[in-house]
């Protein structure tokens, strides 16, 4: 038997075994899922390795795995089977976006991410046969405009659900109001780790891991290196900040010369000389691609590639080798952590093509956490069965346990931060010609 | 303990410097002239950045053309903010409080254009600069450039106020334009010239500190408050004073940067170096180094 | 008798800070006469340096119209020698070099005539002295030689001397009248010191408070050079004293 | 379910802290014709002590007492040297100031958690109260605020004090001739006017219950400017019109983009429509959209004489 029989048979097998296995809501979405995942191993084994061809097992595996959870998210949004009240016949999600001010450039990209999984849903047919309507309103990078904001999306357009917005001081200024409107934030990039003392056990969810644990990530990483001379260069905002304490705390006197540094001016020579005066052996750098395109074409010209950087995932993803000295900066002499799933990234790949074919451009960083957020709040409502921000919450608790997203599973813990969290080792290589990101390792 | 590579810090500042002397050059020649600190400045530098970025990276035409690009739309913006806004404004005898109002207005409509015709997403170039040492310095071509055009813009502004008749009315008139006027001088057009080669030197320095770094819309107004610290700090309407005072505020930053790493400072502070010079100088001597130096007969 | 300058009907608006229109010149009239030494007094921030701007051509007035030899006045066409109250000088030019100024940008430029004037004021000692190497008088004297070294059709001067103490002023004083003597030019001077006006001028225009308008004209009619000691000149000197009192009554 | 009415109450709120902003602001420029440009940093000094202080558990009374204050005293510490300057080196003196303050408050963590920013707690808690009411105490308490705000600003302006700031701003040197010493008259408005400034940041601090540096960047200072600007310096009523106006414009253009299809981007046609109006009004129409308020006072009469006769 050829391969492409196999797979044929394989996605007919998945459809038939996942009408079968489709319960109501979530259910559906997890029956769904997990059945394409075991229909497309089983057809796979069973034809793939019977005809003694692996790689007919492994395409048979992947395209039984993408019709699973291509159906499991349809099944799982169309049997939202609404209860008590029914659900709006449109549904809106808000979200706040930092597309002006400072993140603009970023929260430019970020929108994207949410803006696919809503045409995706759409495209499904939307939340138990509701149109999902996106409301995206600009932060402009200022936590009061951000609450303005806010308020326009839960007053004016009674928005339950809200992502965003992506700066953490943001997510603190809109906390209180949240919560006293019982609105669910999910927020695709706060990373701060005040959030989760400030707001515990609430409306305000994250989809990306708290700073604490990046920064242990990157502590550890230096460590397990046998670094005795680290010098931390990081952004002067509560993401670096977050980060550089934790490493500190982690690292204690190995780090000799700490700089913080303003993202807005850019003149990075004379912050570049002292470290490499300093004699460190390696760099903890947190910053985002804007400023780190930068800060690594000077670090090229500064000749600091002679020493290990070590990168948050700030600095993961295909625009930082739109600068070629950057690019090869990378490879010379980075590597970094970034958050992953725990069982490998098949629905991230599925995402970025998804993602490529709409934008025709491969995702960047946080596109995947936005995305999960989005298609998280669409899950919970469909689950909630009303329009009804504490139903909804309730429901995003529920449904995080069994989702797995773009960036792998969403499992929430009671303050609405990442359960686990598993940070990918990576570096960058050249391969014909083509810079590119490969994992080597991972943490913890 | 700190070891520091003083003569790269020294090198740094060389940079930072040329820099804001291509940033100021026109603004404290405007402000001499028009008597106001024309904030609009700050996009004169954007939309020169922004013009270069289109020529370079989106026509793929090398960077001498868009060297040119640069020079030519913020000398016409220059051009255009003097005879729309500026101009105008002064013959209906507005204060110079209503005109950085309105060079406000100005910056935040210009600014918001740039936004939407270019999108507010960071934009950077992809030149490759070749970078070598010599001694214990690390030196790019594009801070030699950058040095380089400064220096040719000084050597060309330095013939052309001493030698010609132009420039003598122009040195005159961002002095004193009263006097000038009654001199004979035609004020007015000289304000015009001076606009519009002012603007395009700033369109310049915009360009570079975009190759340097990287192009937002915010990328004039982030060296504005330093530009203006330079104009203050080398004495208004003085192009020998900015010249200087360009390289001091340059040293002292860069310089600054040590020191506040040596104390365990955030470096953000930085920027609060240039602001402190131009309070204490407003202060203290509100003349600036034109006075000072015009003391000894030779600058302002 | 020809007239060198005639002001008719003039009016200046400003517009304050609040865009509210503020009166400085309220329908002034008056004519000079080619060769005569006409001194304004009026009270401070009267508008006395706007009218003076205006008779220059740097500023336009907002109705009526200036006439200087008969043409509208432009800095540019016509020549004139504006001694500024603060002091005016370029700081990088010498001596020489500041007053040949006015010369080079109208590209006219003759060794000679800087020559002149430069003696005419008595500074060949200072020639290549920049400004700032200099005393207050001297710069006055500087100041004058520039304006003067256009061979101006008038001379308009602010206020020139308010800087000075009292002894170099009355030098100065002297030195004006003697150059007024020896080259006739018609002269506009405006001043808040009464004495200045009675001792140099042939006729004194008082002006009111803002908005200005001419209160009135008093010929003083003494042989020069003038006793500042006088009684006559004591007479005039109170007489326009008191109208000025009566425009600011804190005097 | 939505509440616009919450939102309309929400905007109210901030017309009210604003139009605090804009009436001090037109205390020191509008009257007295000084150019700050470091707004910001008084709002900031205000919003930063009241914060501080409501963490260290303190009545809201005492937190928005001591903030006023803390902003007049720095803005009597400021205007100290920078009075002395000229209009335009006073603007870009106070813009470098405001940004000097932000820096510390950004880098010194020990003082407000920098970058990280503070939390505020509320006030007045009521359990149980629906969310309209609360906004209702808060609309209450912001209102009050700028009753009296503008109530003090409109007995400053109209004494013959009010009258002799007039006179600074119309001609500083005859001012001087006539005895008054202006420095003192410039640092006492600019005082008063930083003191405004401090109420309005305590109210803004307590109401959004979080800032940080980033909130106080110079571009509030500028707002504020075009709330004055357009709203016409020297008339208090029209300056917090022009609050309203532009906050009504920035709300409409958030709603408004989800009803209409423009070719540009209405935050972006927003601003750009502010700037043009900036230049128009100030070549047009200079004293604003309302003209300067007459004076108003027993001593009307005299005033008007006197206002004629220089």
């Amino acid at each position: 038997m050829n391969s492409s029989a196999t797979t044929k048979t394989t996605a007919v097998l998945v459809a038939l075994i996942i009408v079968v296995a489709v319960v109501a809501g979530v259910g559906g979405y997890f029956a769904g899922q997990s059945a394409g995942y075991d229909a497309g191993y089983k057809a796979g084994y069973d034809k793939g390795v019977m005809a003694g061809g692996a790689k007919a097992y492994e395409k048979g595996k992947s395209e039984g795995y993408k019709a699973g959870y291509e159906t499991g998210y349809k099944e799982g949004l169309k049997a939202g089977k609404p209860k008590g009240p029914t659900l709006p016949d449109k549904i809106k999600i808000g979200s706040l976006m930092c597309l002006s001010g400072f993140l603009g450039p970023m929260g430019q990209k970020i929108k994207l991410g949410v803006e696919l999984a809503v045409k995706e849903i759409n495209r499904k047919g939307g939340i138990a046969g509701r149109p999902v309507e996106l409301i995206v309103e600009d932060t402009a990078t200022d936590p009061k405009t951000a609450l303005e904001a806010f308020k326009k999306l839960v007053e004016v357009d009674g928005c339950k659900v809200v992502i965003g917005p992506m700066a953490s001081p943001e997510v603190m200024a809109i906390g209180k109001y949240a919560n006293e409107r019982k609105v669910v934030v999910i927020s695709p990039t706060a990373t701060s780790p005040k959030i989760t003392t400030e707001f515990p056990d609430d409306y305000i969810f994250r989809t990306v891991g708290s700073d604490a644990l990046q920064g242990k990530a990157l502590a550890d990483t230096a460590l397990k290196k046998g670094f005795t001379k680290i010098a931390t260069l990081v952004l002067n905002n509560p993401y670096g900040i977050g980060i550089e304490e934790k490493a500190k705390e982690v690292l204690g006197d190995k780090i000799v010369l700490s700089i913080r540094y303003d993202p807005t001016k850019m003149d990075f020579r004379t912050e570049l000389s002292q470290i490499k005066d300093a004699g460190v052996e390696a760099v903890i750098y947190v910053g985002w691609y804007e400023d780190g395109q930068v800060m690594f074409r000077q670090a090229l010209e500064m000749g600091l590639d002679n020493i290990q950087w070590i990168a948050a995932e700030g600095v993961y993803g295909e625009p930082m080798f739109k600068v070629a000295d950057a690019a090869e900066f990378m490879k010379r002499a980075v590597i970094g952590t970034r958050p992953i799933a725990p069982t490998g990234l098949i629905t991230y790949k599925l995402f970025a093509e998804s993602f490529k074919k709409e934008y025709g451009k491969a995702p960047t960083m946080y596109q995947d956490t936005a995305y999960d957020a989005t298609m998280l709040a669409a899950l919970a409502i469909a689950y909630a069965g009303q329009y009804d921000g504490a139903k909804i919450k309730d429901a995003l608790q529920y449904v995080s346990q069994y989702y797995i997203g773009a960036t792998g599973h969403k499992m929430f813990d009671k303050n609405g931060d990442q359960l686990t969290q598993f940070y990918e080792i990576w570096k960058v290589e050249k391969v014909d010609g083509k810079y590119k990101f490969v994992g080597i390792g991972r943490w913890p | 303990m700190v070891v520091v590579n003083w003569l790269q810090v020294l090198f740094n500042s060389a940079v930072t410097g040329s820099l804001y002397l291509l940033a100021a050059v026109g603004l404290t020649l405007t402000y001499g002239l028009t008597r106001f600190p024309n904030f609009a400045h700050a996009e004169f530098m954007a939309l020169g950045a922004y013009a270069g970025y289109t020529i370079a990276e989106q026509l793929k035409l090398g960077f001498p053309y868009s060297f040119i690009a640069a020079f030519i739309s913020s000398a016409a913006l220059g051009a255009a903010s003097y005879l729309l806004v500026f101009r105008p404004l002064t013959h209906r005898g507005a204060t110079i409080i209503h005109l950085m109002v309105a060079s406000i207005g100005l910056d935040f409509f210009v600014r918001h254009l740039i936004k939407q015709v270019w999108g507010g997403e960071q934009l950077s170039f992809r030149m490759v600069w070749p970078y070598f040492d010599v001694g214990p310095v690390r030196i790019t071509g594009l801070w030699v450039a950058l040095i380089l055009s400064a220096i040719v813009m000084v050597g060309v502004m330095h013939i052309v106020l001493t030698r010609t008749r132009l420039g003598k009315a122009i040195r005159a008139s961002a002095n004193n334009p009263d006097l000038a006027m009654a001199s004979g001088v035609d004020v007015e057009k000289i304000a015009l010239v001076v606009w519009i080669v002012g603007a395009a030197l700033a369109g310049v320095g915009g360009l570079f500190r975009a190759a340097d770094t990287r192009l937002v819309p915010l990328i004039g107004w982030e060296i504005l408050l330093p530009a203006f610290a330079v104009v203050i700090l080398g004495g208004i309407g003085s192009f020998y004073g900015a010249l200087i005072a360009a390289y001091v505020i340059g040293l002292a930053e860069n310089f600054g940067v040590v020191f506040l790493v040596m104390f365990k400072l955030s470096t953000d502070y930085k920027f609060a170096i240039a602001f402190l010079i131009l309070i204490l100088t407003l202060i203290l001597k509100p003349s600036g180094f034109g006075r000072l130096f015009g003391e000894g007969g030779k600058v302002v | 008798m020809k007239y060198k300058v005639e002001v008719e009907k003039v009016s200046k608006f400003f517009v304050n800070p609040n865009g509210e229109r503020l009166q400085v010149l309220d329908n002034i009239s008056f004519k000079v006469y080619d060769g005569e030494f006409l001194c304004f007094v009026g009270p401070s921030g009267c508008g006395k340096t706007t009218l003076l701007r205006i008779i220059a051509g740097l500023e336009k007035p907002s109705s009526g119209r200036v006439r200087v030899e008969g043409e509208t006045p432009n800095p540019k066409k016509i020549r004139i020698g504006f001694v500024f109250q603060e002091e005016a000088l370029f700081p990088w030019r010498n001596v020489w070099d500041n007053i040949k100024f006015g010369l080079e940008v109208r590209g006219n430029y003759n060794p000679k005539i800087v020559e002149d004037v430069v003696r005419l004021v008595g500074l060949e000692n200072f020639k290549s002295y920049y400004p700032h190497q200099l005393s207050g008088g001297m710069r006055k004297r500087v100041a004058i030689a520039r304006a003067l070294a256009v061979n101006p059709s008038i001379i308009l001067m602010d206020e020139p001397f308010g800087d000075l103490d009292a002894q170099t002023r009355w030098i100065m004083h002297k030195e004006l009248y003697s150059i007024h003597e020896k080259l006739k030019k018609t002269t506009i001077l405006v001043t808040h010191n009464v004495e200045e006006a009675v001792y140099l001028a042939d006729r004194v225009l008082v002006l009111t408070r803002r908005p200005a308008k001419v209160k009135k004209e008093i010929f003083i009619g003494l042989e020069r050079p003038r006793n500042k000691l006088s009684s006559q000149f004591i007479r005039f000197r109170e007489e326009i004293i008191g109208f000025l009192r009566e425009e600011v009554p804190e005097i | 379910m939505s509440e616009p009415l919450i939102y309309v109450l929400d905007m109210a709120v901030f017309v009210g802290i604003f139009a605090i902003l804009a009436v001090s602001l037109n205390l020191e420029y509008g009257f007295t014709g000084l150019a700050n440009f470091g707004k910001v940093a008084f709002f900031m000094v205000g919003a930063y002590t009241s914060s501080i202080l409501a963490n260290m558990g303190f009545p809201y009374l005492a937190c928005i007492t001591v903030a006023t204050f803390a902003a007049g005293f720095v803005g009597f510490v400021a205007s100290l040297p920078a009075l002395k300057l000229q209009a335009d080196y006073l603007a870009i003196v106070t813009l470098a100031f405001g940004e000097i303050l932000r820096f510390i408050f950004k880098n010194e963590e020990w003082i407000a958690g920098g970058v990280q920013g503070i939390t505020v707690p509320s006030a007045i808690t009521i359990t149980g109260v629906p969310i309209q009411t609360m906004m209702l105490i808060q609309l209450t308490i912001v209102y009050a605020a700028l009753a009296i705000c503008y109530f003090i600003a409109q007995r400053v302006v109209n004494s013959p004090y009010g009258r002799t700031i007039r006179a600074i701003r119309e001609d500083e040197l005859a001012a001087q001739v006539l005895g008054k010493d202006v420095f003192k008259y410039k640092a006492q408005m600019f005082t008063l006017g930083s003191a405004m400034a401090g109420v309005s940041g305590s109210l803004f601090s307590q109401y959004v219950r979080f800032i940080d540096p980033y909130t106080f960047e110079p571009i509030l200072t500028f707002t504020v400017w075009m709330m004055v600007i357009l709203g016409g310096p020297a008339n208090n009523l029209g300056v917090i019109l022009g609050a309203v106006f532009v906050q009504a414009l920035e709300r409409g253009a958030r709603i408004a983009k989800d009803y209409l299809l423009l070719p540009v981007d209405p935050h972006n046609l927003r601003v750009m429509i502010i700037g043009i109006l900036i230049i128009l009004i100030l070549m047009y129409r200079p004293q604003g959209l309302f003209r300067e308020s007459k004076v108003k006072t027993p001593a009307l009469e005299v005033a008007s004489k006197w206002k004629k006769r220089s």
